[in-house]
């Protein structure tokens, strides 16, 4: 089942773009690469709050710095995605390194509501920076250059999109059957046992946040790209919820969780908002009965009927 | 400058107080329930509507107050009979989800009830002039609404610290189950904590509503502010949510004032002020994050 | 012999209470120590202190002549100084064979740190012939691929005692390894504790005196987080001072048919279910 | 007239079944105990009367006075007249000792001569020298103190004690005994888990014991007193 399902999967991703041109739709290319994005970013969410077991409330810091980071160097003239996508990554990683050697040490709710602290000080100092356009962001001249995609074609640009998003699950699958995502499974179902155990739990966990961190730099420097502007609100608390959101109804834990989630969500919003006026109750509504009667997310709900 | 100080400082105050109406009824959720509610700030919110509404149709702001409130003890019980009740079990997950589709619910409700725009809300006309207070003149509808902060503040403090009720309510956030077996209804008094909670944010959204603009989004910007509050606090713990609110209110609003002058006597102007106002707003942050660094529970940790 | 454990004074107090207060005691490189003592004697607490559980008021532990009352769990653990937990502490939803492969990857000295992000470790065939191995010896063979969750609460504690053996501990603190069995289950636990004699040192803590006294090379007594006598079984079994302070009721007259120390045990075995937090902290 | 009659009780854990028929009467104005090794019941047996969460009542009844309890809410049975003193003490670490005895009095049994926090006070004299301390910083046997007094304050007709002296110096064990015997020459009903046997038999007119969810022995002081074949066999002894 799953060995057909991925490249499946992977297929009618590649397919879509050429069957919304076919059916005069191209608008939806740039839909599609939005929420690919943003299921980029659930996805490094999801690898902190379902392997790492760690509730973070404040992951669209990172998102946005990542952006900035894109935006801050094409600024300054320097426009190589092969430079600046990777230092948006590192950015991310740095930032996540300082902000979880604090907040890992605290616990539970103080953890969540810690990691939301120090992304409204990101926020703040973000919209500080006038000379980067404060409130109003920072616009992108073009988008990021690479040698062999016209990244400024919308095509070429998803098809980009596409990859790293295939990558990144990839490369979290591969990290949860190494030895790391063991001991981080064994932490997530039994933090004091791995320290009995002799396991360094807070490096292990530490190293956790900063790959999730740094994925969602790189969602965030494609975030940019799309919209061709680092805005504060990438950075603004409310995108941390509707990352969690996503991972939540998703399927906190599961291997496509981040991408289910983004996918619902986002393509929901996008369909009600074509068929009425007030979408976001329909979205709200939708939302409360998934947390009222799916527990485990959409990624459960799939999981259920196929065992069931 | 001591004037401009004072001022600050009773304007700190008046926020500090207003941040304490909403934060007390989320830690007493937060801490009896251990529901994380984001959906508190839509409380907030629907109060400051339902008092623009209800003073255009009685044209008195008192009336107008009481009707919020009435409003809200009613939204608040029903909300929580019929919708949070099944999520405290569950996990913090579960709850961030379901009360964040609340407040989808809540914004596009009002927005469908009262239009997208802001609506007006008055201060009532009496009030309107500035009074003299230590020899500076200060605005009367803010002291009144110090006053009025004050005065609920030592109501809640009756109840919570001599009540048997107030009892019940220390004793469910420490041991919910020792509190059950010694024959109070836990589940009923979590309705009316949750209800009190609803009116406390309806007073605050009546009473700032004048002061800022009553519109769909307000109760966000807000509900983090009060649980930064009740985090530096210590979640569930009345006293440490005043004194949260308080030092918060009083950081903030000292900080957005003072931040700026200080700054310029050690930079530029144009560094100052492009600087004050963010390290104003990220001060509070600061200061929670350095809270939990030293104190993980907060300053008063309600379970020992 | 030499003593791997040394504790020197180790005090824990929580609020009025002194759960530990001053205990002194040695254990030997290579012997069976048990620790018994009255629920409430502290026994937890000093399982916990020696850990790395719960730091010290007062005192120091000393392993291997190291001092290592500053040290945290995991620094301990990487000394060989290891816990078992009273209470089933395993992964509830990893296999069998995955608990003990996490157990055995924990030794980085072995195998390198578990920083690897991309090969499987289903691959490592060392490691998990390892897991495989002690899978067997825990008597668990054949139950490999059962989810932890899944086991019976005899299996579950095998399992437990197997993660504890697969991290090589030099000194292995085994918390009531026979709590909530029944008598066939303690039986084949005890055989597995026995075999592990000359091969590993073991500080015991224990309510089943049958098997304390059958087990043990030497037993010290708790009271009231005081050590009152540290000997062999058959010294401690004669001590009347052990007896009136172990019973702690001396009103309670001795004079029933069966052996003193047996006849006195406040009835033991704690199983899963009754919601026992330890004792007396 | 029986005040508590347990009836056939069948009681799971979460999945797992822990009590298979538990039998016990308790009649008005006596003391009984349930006795048998850690594990084997006792603790759930009393959270099933009790209402207390975790437990699914599988099959039996519960009678109070004759009127059914079992699967009411804790609270609602709390008020019909069963207070207890719970395994740990679990006194309240936020309310002081004055609060403790307030917060929950009540007349449930409709005495004449009802406990009042002032009662209590005379009858722990050393819980009125610590007023206005929290429980938390009180001492392990003055928790204890405090818990029986609070259940006390509800006047209930059936006082339940899991593991009444558990953890306790000896000194305090012999006070928490002289005080149960005082309230049991008052008529108090009382249902006492503890592993002090001899204490129990001097104290208590009936006994049973469980072992791994069954009733295995039940009987008087009396009985229980001649045959330490019993001890030995269920409880260890």
């Amino acid at each position: 089942m799953k060995r057909i399902a991925e490249p499946a999967l992977l297929a009618a991703a590649l397919v879509l773009p050429f069957v919304l041109g076919a059916t005069g739709n191209e608008f939806y290319v740039g839909v599609a690469t939005r929420i690919l994005i943003f299921a980029l970013a659930a996805t490094a969410l999801n690898f902190i709050v379902g392997y790492g077991g760690m509730v973070a409330f404040g992951h669209a810091a990172f998102f946005g710095l990542g952006a900035y980071t894109v935006a801050i160097l094409m600024n300054h003239g320097i426009t190589a995605a092969w430079l600046t996508w990777p230092a948006a990554a590192a950015v991310a990683a740095v930032a996540s390194l300082g902000v979880g050697l604090i907040s890992l040490r605290t616990r539970g709710v103080y953890f969540i509501m810690i990691t939301l602290a120090f992304a409204q000080m990101l926020f703040y100092l973000v919209v500080s920076l006038k000379a980067y356009g404060g409130d109003d962001g920072l616009p992108l001249a073009s988008r990021s250059a690479l040698p062999a995609l016209d990244l400024a074609d919308d095509l070429h640009f998803y098809f980009a999109v596409v990859a790293l998003l295939a990558a990144a699950l990839a490369l979290f699958a591969r990290i949860d059957a190494a030895r790391f995502g063991r001991a981080l499974a064994g932490i997530r179902q039994n933090e004091t046992r791995m320290e009995a155990l002799g396991y360094p739990v807070f490096r292990l966990k530490l190293a956790c946040f900063v790959i999730g961190g740094a994925v969602a730099g790189l969602a965030g420097a494609l975030m940019a790209n799309q919209t061709g502007l680092a805005s504060p609100n990438l950075l603004y608390w409310t995108q941390s919820g509707m990352l969690l959101v996503m991972v939540i109804l998703g399927g906190v834990g599961s291997r496509y969780g981040g991408l289910l989630g983004a996918l619902v969500l986002l393509g929901l919003e996008e369909w009600l908002a074509a068929i009425t006026e007030h979408s976001a109750l329909w979205v709200g509504v939708a939302l409360l009965l998934v947390a009222s009667f799916a527990p485990r997310g959409i990624a459960g709900l799939l999981a259920g009927r196929r065992n069931g | 400058m001591l004037q401009l100080f004072l001022e600050q400082a009773l304007n700190g105050l008046q926020f500090g107080l207003m941040l304490f109406l909403l934060a007390a009824g989320l830690t007493l959720v937060f801490g009896i329930m251990d529901m994380i509610n984001l959906s508190h700030g839509s409380l907030y919110m629907g109060g400051a509507y339902l008092a623009a509404a209800a003073v255009e149709r009685t044209g008195s702001f008192a009336l107008g107050v009481l009707g919020a409130v009435a409003g809200m003890i009613v939204v608040g019980a029903l909300l929580e009979r019929l919708v949070l009740r099944r999520f405290y079990q569950r996990d913090h997950l579960a709850q961030v989800l379901a009360t964040f589709a609340l407040i989808l619910i809540a914004n596009e409700t009002v927005r469908i009830v009262w239009g997208p725009q802001p609506v007006m809300l008055n201060a009532p006309e009496a009030l309107s002039g500035p009074v003299e207070v230590f020899g500076f003149s200060y605005p009367a509808y803010r002291l009144l609404i110090i006053g009025v902060g004050l005065g609920v503040a030592a109501l809640l403090y009756v109840l919570v610290a001599k009540t048997r009720v107030g009892m019940w309510v220390r004793a469910g956030a420490a041991n919910r189950e020792m509190t059950e077996a010694m024959g109070v209804n836990v589940p009923r008094l979590f309705t009316a904590i949750f209800a009190l909670g609803a009116a406390l944010c309806a007073v605050a959204g009546a009473l700032l509503g004048p002061l800022l603009a009553v519109q769909v989004g307000m109760g966000e910007n807000i509900l983090i502010l009060a649980f930064v509050v009740i985090v530096i606090g210590g979640i569930g713990s009345i006293r440490g949510a005043l004194v949260g609110a308080l030092l918060v209110g009083g950081v903030d609003t000292l900080g957005r004032a003072l931040l700026p002058t200080l700054l310029r006597s050690l930079a530029s102007n144009e560094v100052a002020s492009n600087l004050g106002p963010a390290l104003a707003s990220i001060l509070i942050y600061a200061l929670m994050a350095a809270v939990l660094f030293w104190k993980p529970q907060g300053l008063f940790p309600a379970r020992a | 012999m030499a003593d791997l454990l040394a504790l020197d004074g180790l005090a824990k107090h929580f609020g009025g209470i002194r759960a530990t207060d001053g205990v002194t005691l040695d254990v030997r490189a290579g012997e069976l120590h048990a620790l018994i003592g009255p629920n409430g004697a502290g026994k937890t607490t000093l399982i916990h202190l020696v850990s790395g559980a719960l730091a010290a008021d007062e005192g120091s532990v000393r392993f291997d002549g190291d001092d290592v009352t500053r040290l945290t769990m995991h620094e301990r653990a990487g000394r060989g100084l290891v816990r078992s937990y009273q209470i089933t502490s395993i992964f509830p939803h990893l296999t069998a064979l995955e608990n003990l492969r996490l157990a055995v990857q924990s030794r980085r000295q072995d195998w390198g740190s578990s920083f690897r992000f991309w090969q499987p470790a289903a691959r490592d065939a060392a490691m998990t012939e390892e897991a495989a191995a002690l899978l067997a010896e825990v008597d668990l063979a054949g139950r490999g691929t059962a989810q932890a969750a899944d086991l019976a609460h005899g299996e579950q504690r095998c399992l437990e005692l197997g993660m504890a053996l697969a991290t090589k501990p030099r000194l292995l603190l085994l918390d009531e390894p026979l709590a909530g069995m029944g008598r066939e289950e303690s039986e084949r636990m005890a055989a597995l504790i026995a075999g592990l004699k000359g091969r590993v040192t073991v500080l015991l803590v224990e309510h089943d005196m049958d098997i304390v006294f059958r087990l043990a090379d030497r037993i010290s007594v708790l009271v009231a987080g005081r050590i009152v006598a540290t000997g062999t079984p058959d010294a401690i079994r004669d001590d009347p001072h052990v007896r009136r302070a172990y019973l702690g009721d001396e009103i309670v007259p001795i004079d029933r048919t069966l052996p003193p120390v047996r006849a006195q045990r406040p009835c033991g075995l704690p199983l899963h279910g009754e919601g026992r937090r330890g004792d007396g902290t | 007239m029986n005040l508590l009659a347990v009836e056939d009780l069948a009681v799971s854990y979460g999945e797992s079944q822990v009590l298979f028929g538990i039998d016990m009467t308790i009649p008005e104005g006596e003391v009984a105990t349930l006795l048998g090794r850690n594990g084997m019941g006792k603790t759930t047996t009393v959270r099933a009367i009790c209402g207390l969460g975790g437990v699914g009542i599988r099959a039996g009844r519960i009678l109070l006075a004759g009127e059914e309890i079992g699967g009411l809410a804790p609270d609602a049975i709390a008020r019909r007249g069963v207070a207890l003193v719970p395994e740990g003490r679990q006194v309240f670490p936020n309310l002081t000792v004055r609060e403790h005895l307030v917060a929950f009095a009540a007349n449930r049994s409709d005495t004449r001569d009802p406990w009042t926090p002032a009662k209590v006070f005379d009858f722990f004299p050393q819980l009125k020298d610590r007023a206005g301390n929290l429980g938390n910083q009180l001492s392990g046997g003055e928790q204890q103190m405090l818990a029986i007094g609070r259940a006390l304050t509800t006047n209930p007709r059936l006082l339940i004690l899991d593991e009444a002296t558990e953890g306790l110096a000896p000194l305090i064990r012999e006070e928490i005994w002289r005080c149960l015997a005082a309230l049991r020459d008052a008529g108090q009903t009382t249902l006492v888990i503890d592993k002090y046997v001899e204490r129990l038999i001097r104290l208590a007119d009936r006994h049973t014991i469980v072992e791994r969810g069954r009733v295995v022995w039940r009987g008087s002081s009396a009985e229980l007193d001649a045959d330490h074949g019993i001890w030995h066999r269920y409880l260890g002894i």
